[in-house]
């Protein structure tokens, strides 16, 4: 069972030798390996985003009784592949009266943010891309750049409509940031570290969500509001703003932004069942297994919530979440501080 | 139309002599105006005193404008204002109150002050019918454009006929047997 | 301001323009902020405006300052082809009024001819006629509950609903030869008779309709997050309502009790028994649900007039150039969003001297300019959907 | 209680999850309408008369009948066309057909990619010989019937437009 977990660390390990003995110096075989992760990084991103766009176009006519797309392909798979060819296809008109190089900008930085965050996840023991310290940290940081992407959209494009969404996003994911922070802390004061890796070592022996349900919730629901999805799709609401920032968007820039959603969703989905489920500790099945089909529970949980809720409205979403949410979530730090020393109390008595 | 000599005693307004010669309104008594108007169902006015008979009926209570509509004839524009009566026993009937304005300066007064749903409607009939309606502001198109010529409903506006059949001749498919081509 | 999370029950209308003028007088320093209002064109081309209605909203922020109604983009000028037409012609395009209750026009025209002309109509054409128009009913109420819930992006909800609707095409269908523009209640009766063994296809739909309704209504209906966005949220006072002439569900969820078919009863509804639910709440919500129970009773209206079908004649023929008397008449009947009224003016001749349309929708949408000042973009989606126009109807 | 909607609206959506499909494949299942659907429009050139009641019927002028006098100055039928680009299926044609020549269909397929393809023309079986009237008078609305003016009372011969009887007098 070993061998199986570690499969990807002795393939590495493997070329490592190869290129030591073929005389490269170790900072060029180093820089080799990182080439080879990230290229494996960019990969797995782009393979996902099929995936998962197939996923919820299924999921979500199953919901609605329907059958969803099963012409292209079996079962219809190759139709987001059919859907990436028509948007690279597409013309990319911009609007004359556009702001041009914010217009232009605004999608490559917002997919650029989302390629980068996968980089921090650990895919499994030891196999995370980039194992950074203070991985959670940086994690949140550069999660919430995406935001000033969007607010270039919506106002480059000049247009009220996206103009309406981009200052929806910057309220609602700016406000959802602080309630994301604090259900982490408790994950962190458990496994006493920020190193996404040690996070999930640290469950080895029982999930997180078990100790820290209210943290669970308040996470997913924040989640929500930082992807924009279901009850909190105020950015991009079709029914009101048309399509909300990316309303004068078309062909391949607008697949970028397509893609940095659905990406973004995996991504966070991931941080999810890290910190929750257990990143890649699990008995039997390696690692990586754990880890992907944790991660694509937490997309289906995500995709039910998705198509089952109306949206709510801006404001009482802002006073649901400075009222409701941010006072729960400091609650919740209370409440794990204080099972933490009691848990130490009995423990040394014991002893 | 009968003429409603009794209504308009009913409603308070005394003989119906030159306008303005009518009491305070409303002070009639109410039941006897009731049941004239549940005896008939409609009610020809002078242009003069349309605003006060409507007035005067609003404040029976019960009476709700539905509808205000006008019919192009040869002597002149007949406007016809629907009232449906929910107040008595029977069943919710119609009650109508009828204006003409004369064909060569089509002019009524607006009764936009008494029920809010008029204003619609008079733009709707000013708008097709071409009856100006006075003492009230933003009395402009509503269904058809803005800078449209000419009142549509009106008998002397000719619709231009558009042709069903391709005049072309030598556009028309391969004619096949039966069901048309396919 | 009361705190209100995401899913109580927001009673006070809680408008965002009273929350903002009331930190605006707390904080001086705010005063000097400029904002500056700006006009933004909902509609004609826009997701959730039902047609081409057109609202000209002034915005500060994303609250609604002031809203002027702009419509006509889907104006046929019926009434006046209908001055072209012989009164039989005229008959299908009665069904492009109200296109979502195409057969409730026809019998609205149809009500109007026979009282004109004086003809009879044969008993069992009244008890078909309460059949289709009550299927015709169910079927406009839930594209109004199906468009509400997905312009408030509960697509799932929306799914349901229209699937259920399919059931009711397939009957009407089945009876008249086609699903939306029927031409089925002419003057004098109905075209044909009830197709056979169609009772046992009522029975099969309705079974799968309740199913239907019952999730939908579990889905949409306890939803918090629902009711946050449309209890009180563009609420109408009756006084208002009548104010502005509104009719029909619209009217009945502000609390007036007036519906034709109880207060004016035609056709045989004054031998049917069923009742009128009347809300009190006057806010999208209620105008939400009204429909919902709108839609037990119609199913309960045509249980009856199954059960209760005579023998006999479906139609009194009319001679192909008929020709009325020269008269007046206007008839009104109670059509899925309100009083439909229609004044015919014949002069002898074989085709209609005037044909004039009241329309319920057209005076309904009146009372929006007066309700959206103080709500946000998204209440006046969510109001928008619950006041139900159909644009065929407003522009004619 | 806060909660207990959003959880039933969870349970409906799942449960309907797994539920049957209602999707219908529709090329491969072409679906069964009942028999009295209005699709298209079949016509029996046999049994036509040329009438034109049904071009009288019409309401939006879309049936042109085309015929020539044959022998014993009876009509023969040349052709039979319908622009149904402009019909509203109302069935007002079918209903004052005499003879049922023209009935309804339930095949539905009519999408076609150029609008000349709405026009739909049947062939009459009798052939004109070349001695015939050059003039095919077109009985029927060529067009929708013309507004009555106010001044003119409709006369009893032109209840709609162009009701032109054959130019050789009035036929049989």
């Amino acid at each position: 069972m070993q061998t199986l977990n570690d499969l990807f660390l002795i393939v590495a390990s493997f070329f490592r030798g190869i290129m030591g003995s073929l005389g490269f110096p170790p900072l060029l075989t180093d820089a080799v390996m990182g080439l080879v992760s990230f290229v494996a990084v960019a990969a797995l991103v782009t393979v996902n985003i099929i995936v998962i766009l197939w996923v919820d176009r299924r999921v979500a006519s199953f919901f609605q009784e329907r059958l969803g797309p099963n012409r292209v392909g079996p079962f219809g798979l190759l139709q987001s592949v059919n859907d990436a060819a028509k948007l690279i296809g597409k013309e990319s008109i911009m609007p004359a009266a556009a702001d041009k190089r914010v217009y232009k900008l605004a999608p490559v930085i917002i997919f650029t943010v989302t390629m980068i965050l996968y980089g921090f996840l650990p895919y499994g023991r030891g196999m995370s891309p980039v194992n950074m310290n203070a991985g959670l940290l940086f994690f949140i940081a550069l999660s919430s750049t995406s935001t000033i992407a969007i607010l270039m959209a919506g106002w480059g494009s000049n247009n009220k409509y996206s103009l309406l969404g981009g200052m929806r996003t910057v309220a609602q994911v700016i406000s959802y940031e602080i309630p994301l922070a604090f259900s982490m802390l408790g994950v962190v004061m458990l496994s006493g570290s920020l190193n996404l890796g040690q996070i999930s070592e640290a469950q080895r022996g029982i999930w997180f969500v078990f100790l820290q349900p209210l943290a669970f919730f308040i996470f997913l629901v924040s989640a929500l509001a930082e992807l924009a999805r279901s009850p909190f799709d105020m950015t991009e609401a079709e029914q009101e703003l048309i399509a909300g920032y990316h309303t004068e968007y078309t062909g391949m820039r607008f697949a970028l932004f397509f893609m940095a959603e659905y990406a973004n969703l995996f991504c966070v989905a991931a941080l999810g069942a890290t910190l929750f489920l257990g990143g890649w500790s699990g008995p039997i099945l390696p690692g990586y297994i754990w880890f992907i089909g944790k991660t694509w529970f937490m997309v289906l949980v995500i995709l039910w919530l998705r198509w089952t809720f109306p949206r709510a409205r801006i404001d009482k979403m802002m006073k649901f979440n400075w009222k409701f949410l941010i006072p729960l979530s400091i609650l919740n730090i209370l409440l794990t501080g204080v099972g933490i020393k009691l848990y130490q109390y009995f423990t040394t008595v014991g002893r | 139309m009968r003429d409603g000599q009794d209504i308009l005693k009913a409603l308070g307004r005394g003989s119906a002599g030159p306008a303005g010669a009518g009491s305070a309104d409303g002070d009639g008594p109410a039941g006897a105006a009731r049941t004239a108007i549940a005896a008939a169902r409609e009610l020809a006015v002078r242009p003069s005193e349309l605003v006060e008979v409507l007035a005067s009926l609003k404040g029976l209570g019960d009476f709700v404008l539905i509808d205000i509509d006008a019919v192009d004839r040869p002597e002149g524009f007949d406007v016809a204002y629907r009232l449906l009566d929910r107040g008595g026993e029977g069943p919710a009937g119609i009650f109508t109150v009828k204006a003409r304005a004369d064909r060569s300066d089509p002019r009524l007064p607006s009764v936009m002050s008494i029920w809010k749903a008029a204003d619609v409607m008079e733009r709707e009939v000013w708008d097709l019918m071409g009856v100006v309606f006075e003492g009230r502001t933003g009395l402009k198109r509503i269904l058809c454009k803005d800078d449209f010529e000419g009142h549509p409903l009106r008998k002397d506006y000719i619709l231009v006929r558009t042709p069903r059949f391709p005049v072309r001749e030598e556009l028309r498919p391969a004619e096949g047997a039966e069901g048309g081509q396919r | 301001m009361r705190d209100s999370s995401i899913g109580s029950a927001d009673g006070a209308a809680g408008s965002v323009t009273a929350v903002a003028a009331e930190a605006r007088a707390a904080d001086p320093a705010l005063d000097a902020l400029q904002t500056e209002e700006y006009t933004l064109n909902l509609g004609p081309q826009h997701p959730s405006t039902h047609g081409v209605y057109h609202a000209k909203l002034r915005l500060n922020g994303e609250s609604i300052v002031g809203c002027e109604n702009v419509i006509g983009y889907l104006h046929r000028g019926m009434e006046k082809l209908a001055e072209s037409r012989t009164y039989a012609q005229f008959a299908p395009y009665t069904a492009r009024f109200d296109y979502l209750a195409g057969v409730l026009n026809n019998w609205g025209y149809a009500m109007a001819l026979e009282k004109l002309g004086g003809i009879a109509v044969p008993e069992r054409a009244e008890y078909i006629r309460v059949i289709v128009a009550e299927l015709q009913r169910i079927a406009s109420h839930l594209v109004m509950l199906s468009s509400m819930v997905i312009d408030l992006n509960a697509v799932t909800g929306w799914m349901y609903a229209f699937t259920a609707r399919e059931g009711i095409l397939d009957l009407l269908e089945a009876v008249s030869g086609s699903r939306m523009n029927l031409n089925y209640i002419v003057a004098g009766g109905v075209t044909e008779d009830l197709p056979e063994e169609f009772e046992a296809k009522v029975k099969r739909t309705f079974e799968d309709l309740h199913a239907r309704l019952d999730d939908f209504d579990r889905l949409v209906s306890g939803n918090e997050i629902f009711l946050g966005r449309t209890r009180g949220i563009g609420v109408i006072e009756s006084g208002q309502a009548l104010e502005y002439g509104m009719t029909g569900p619209n009217l009945r969820a502000s609390g007036v009790d007036l519906d034709l078919r109880k207060d004016a009863p035609y056709g045989i509804y004054d031998k049917l028994d069923f009742d009128v639910p009347v809300l009190r709440g006057g806010d999208s919500f209620d105008r939400y649900h009204i429909r919902l129970l709108e839609i037990h009773e119609s199913v309960r209206l045509v249980e009856e007039a199954m059960a209760g079908l005579p023998q006999g004649p479906v139609r009194t023929k009319l001679p192909k150039a008929w020709k009325p008397a020269a008269g007046e008449v206007f008839e009104q009947i109670e059509s899925a969003r309100g009083i439909q009224g229609y004044h015919i003016v014949s002069d002898g001749s074989a085709k209609p001297y005037r044909m004039h349309l009241r329309s319920p929708s057209f005076v309904n949408i009146g009372v929006l300019p007066e309700l959206a000042p103080g709500l946000t973009i998204q209440d006046f989606v969510a109001t928008l959907a619950s006041l139900d126009i159909v644009l065929g109807e407003i522009d004619r | 209680m806060f909660g207990i909607g959003l959880v039933q609206g969870l349970y409906t959506t799942a449960k309907r999850f797994l539920m049957k499909k209602v999707t219908q494949a529709y090329p491969e299942v072409l679906p069964d309408l009942p028999p009295r659907s209005r699709g298209s429009f079949g016509f029996d050139a046999d049994e036509c008369i040329s009438c034109g009641l049904c071009a009288e019927a019409c309401p939006n002028g879309v049936i042109k009948v085309d015929y020539f006098l044959g022998e014993k100055n009876r009509r023969v039928l040349e052709r039979y066309s319908m622009n149904l680009g402009y019909c509203l299926f109302c069935g007002l044609c079918v209903e004052a057909c005499p003879k049922s020549a023209i009935f309804f269909k339930t095949d539905f397929d009519l999408a076609c990619y150029r609008k000349d393809d709405t026009l739909f023309t049947w062939r009459g079986n009798g052939y004109r010989p070349s001695a015939a009237p050059e003039s095919t008078p077109t009985a029927g609305a060529a067009a929708p019937p013309v507004a009555r003016t106010a001044a003119s009372e409709p006369g009893p011969a032109a209840a709609t437009a162009a009701g032109a009887a054959p130019s050789a007098g009035k036929g049989a």
